[in-house]
């Protein structure tokens, strides 16, 4: 990193690296937390015409500052229509006209399912987690699914406490440490880039089970500066 | 037709101990006010629906108010865990929560399917996860002319529907605009609607994304301005983004959160004097 | 996105022979300038789904276009009959009109599963009408909670959607408000989508009752002003309520359906060329 | 009638005796044509709180002068609500929040059931009527029915070319001769009361089955001054 004129966090590399995936015109249903940061940078840098769409029916939304939630005010206001959340789910999501969904969990297996419900047994959890919310339905109607969050043997398990969401869609997984892919016959995720800095060894270390690493494996290209300026522009609120 | 009445009349008449209650509003306008006088009036045994049970039912099973809950998805937005509804499910205080989950899909067409006097909704969904076997109220129904499975849902149909809009007329039509989420199903798939609002005004005047809900839909229209904080009101007030922040350290402790509720809202009458206690305009 | 094109090219593109096609429109903004232009090009044997026929698939059925009608109630509203319809179906003429008949509830039904993705919809419907025993296309289901029966529709999923709406921006985005019926599920249930509007404008600017269907769901937006005629355009004309009345002479005898067609349809180029034809303002 | 100060037609006392069968506050779900007259009539004479709703999707239409059709833009202007078809028949008729249904037909048979599709056989007919609409449902799904048509032997029919109509829920129909009423354990359809000026017989001769006339046959009072000036107003249009 020290060759880079400007330093950035690993959660920033994390939110450059996945607002890459994103292109112009591509309808994007996204949650919020992570990827709704990810999306609205992909919205100020490569992708200005991207199509947020949120669960709470805005569809085209271009929020002025990162949404702190599904249904802000800035989301219904800029958006092209808003919908009720029956017509958002069944008009929108299921109806097929979604091409990528975008999604956290708090756990992800090998075959990128994901678990958002609990941390140890559903009937008596150690953490109740907050829920499915609609990523069941945006990991099967979505054409592809991305998913964001930090790579840790806690949060990439050999096994779900519970499955949440299924993988079967999901094209990438885009952590602090790199990018994995699913890979071979049998679509294991499979780490494809690693972001500026970081080894494959720490990404093997972070995962619960034995990491595929890509032949080929690329590296990152680190954040830009109108990237990193338009990230922190995003992230500092007045009002929080 | 709607009676106007006070948020405390509509409450004591409407809503019993037992009863399945549904307080939406999707981010914007959530019945806080509604949440926090079943709170003030001791319901108990209540089972709570909502897709994004959020602060006002932190507040409400932390109360003591439910039994069980209906949901989808239970977080700060934001923010982070609900520690009151964690401890419930985690350890049953003050009293076991049973938890009903779906997905957000499944749950608006639940709504739906209510709204509609329909025994169940269908849906692509469910497809691969684990939630299907919590749950009795899914299953799964072939299509008669394709011969491919979907998935069905049970119809929610809750003894009271709950929610917050900006403006009533004297007739108790009520209008809301902006985000209206799922409000006009949960109304509509209730027994009984309990509606509070902003403002009573002389006349609706149609707005822009304006949602109108007939007053002889509704059972009851009261006066609650600000009653949706710390969420917010298009066009009367803002999300008090602080608040949810905040409600992480006041939640976290069973005393600490003890302490505020008996300070701000079984220490307050109404909704102006919750809004006094915390010092916010209404 | 939607392209900006004339209404010419977007049914020479978009619109095949054999196809079936919804114009939809509920006594609103019915899109007769695309009727009139599917007439102009002579498309033949289409499926033409419409929940009530009137004077535009009147004179598509007069002039020959369609194989088949999916409808569900075929009249001049407020006037009678509809003379060209009738002459298909007990005549045979100008070609033989087969019948896929439903009420208006099964098919709002089958748009709004065709709009959901979902093969069928789901109502309480068709008891005790002889109109189950004429369709393929209405079945029974249980509910798989109560064991309740219902009945089931097959989806609508037409080749081709056309609405007629007030205004589109140059993105393609469009808004339509009043009466909009079932514009939207005709639109989301087809696979591609030409929306008429009164006026292009640069910004939509957002109306009460106002339905906006983004761009990317529509494959063609065309400049047809006036292009609801007699039907109407709230807040762009009014309804030619005399030409409902005049209707009934014109297409009672096939010969002077045939020369009023040939001069104000087939005789014009577009709707521009209609209305001056016919004297009126656009 | 030569009693009355002021003359009317028949289709005038159908229209009032209708109207008469309104109340303040009922949700009424109307048809075009008779049962829209009469709707509208009674909004402006004994139940100014009608609610009214057509199946364009306006709930509490308050129509400045007779519609000409169930979309007419006064409709949409002058309602509380207006919400798409396939809200109106979903979450408004099949949910169950209709009082009265009010129907026209092309036949009606001793039961109620009613023909709007075809004279003569379904695959060839004489006549190919407009078909069912939304009678089939409206007939089901509200708390009752009332009927409105012109009494004569091809109406009144012994058995319908084709049953458009559930009868079941039929409470009242108004015809231009009197008011029938389902009477008895087969609840068959029974003459109850009779315009002025009319004679059960008459109203026998214009029904195709032998017509059961009740005991205590009512008559029905003329219209009043106010009714038929309010009746005249409405079918008075300067536009048609």
């Amino acid at each position: 990193m020290s060759a880079t004129t400007v330093t950035f966090t690993a959660d920033e590399m994390m939110a450059v690296a996945a607002s890459r995936l994103l292109r112009d015109g591509m309808v994007c249903f996204v949650g919020i937390g992570l990827p709704s940061q990810a999306a609205n940078l992909a919205l100020r840098t490569n992708a200005p015409e991207l199509v947020l769409i949120y669960e709470s029916g805005t569809i085209g939304a271009k929020p002025s500052q990162l949404p702190l939630s599904i249904g802000d005010g800035d989301l219904a206001e800029t958006a092209t229509a808003v919908v009720s959340v029956p017509e958002i789910f069944a008009y929108w999501l299921q109806a097929g006209r979604i091409d990528v969904g975008f999604l956290g969990a708090a756990q992800i297996d090998r075959y990128g399912n994901l678990n958002s419900t609990v941390i140890g047994d559903y009937e008596k959890p150690k953490v109740r987690l907050p829920g499915a919310g609609g990523a069941p339905e945006i990991a099967t109607s979505a054409r592809e699914v991305f998913v964001m969050l930090r790579q840790t043997p806690r949060t990439f398990v050999p096994e779900l406490d519970f499955r949440t969401t299924l993988g079967r869609a999901v094209s990438t997984v885009v952590t602090d440490l790199g990018v994995l892919e699913p890979r071979g016959a049998d679509r294991e995720l499979t780490l494809t880039a690693v972001h500026p800095g970081i080894e494959p060894d720490a990404a093997r270390e972070a995962t619960g089970w034995k990491l595929r690493v890509a032949d080929g494996l690329e590296r990152t290209a680190p954040p830009t500066d109108a990237e990193l300026t338009a990230l922190r522009a995003l992230t500092t609120r007045d009002d929080r | 037709m709607a009676e106007l009445v006070s948020l405390a009349e509509a409450v004591d008449e409407l809503v019993h101990d037992g009863d399945a209650v549904a307080l939406e509003g999707f981010t914007h306008l959530i019945p806080h006010a509604a949440g926090h006088e079943l709170i003030r009036q001791r319901r108990r045994a209540l089972t709570l629906v909502r897709m994004t049970p959020d602060i006002v039912y932190d507040q409400l099973i932390g109360m003591g108010c439910a039994r069980k809950l209906v949901f989808s998805w239970g977080g700060n937005p934001g923010v982070g865990s609900l520690h009151r509804f964690r401890d419930a499910v985690e350890s049953g205080w003050p009293v076991p929560l049973e938890l009903e989950e779906h997905s957000h899909a499944g749950m608006a067409a639940r709504y739906a399917a209510g709204a509609a006097n329909l025994p169940f909704g269908v849906l692509r969904g469910y497809a691969g996860t684990e939630l299907a076997r919590q749950s009795g109220s899914i299953a799964t129904i072939t299509c008669p002319f394709t011969g491919e499975e979907l998935a069905a849902v049970e119809a929610l149909r809750p003894d009271v529907g709950i929610v917050h809009a900006q403006q009533a007329d004297e007739a108790g039509n009520v209008q809301m605009w902006g985000i209206t989420g799922v409000q006009k199903e949960a109304v509509l798939a209730s027994r009984k609607a309990i509606v509070t609002v902003e403002e009573i005004v002389p006349e609706l005047e149609p707005r822009p994304g304006g949602l109108v809900l007939p007053g002889w839909v509704v059972a009851a229209v009261c006066l609650a301005p600000g009653g949706a904080h710390p969420s917010y009101a298009d066009g009367y007030h803002e999300r008090d983004n602080a608040f949810y922040v905040e409600w992480d350290a006041i939640s976290r402790e069973r005393e600490t959160f003890a302490a505020w509720m008996a300070q701000h809202v079984l220490g307050t009458a109404d909704v102006a004097e919750y809004h006094a206690s915390l010092g916010v305009a209404a």
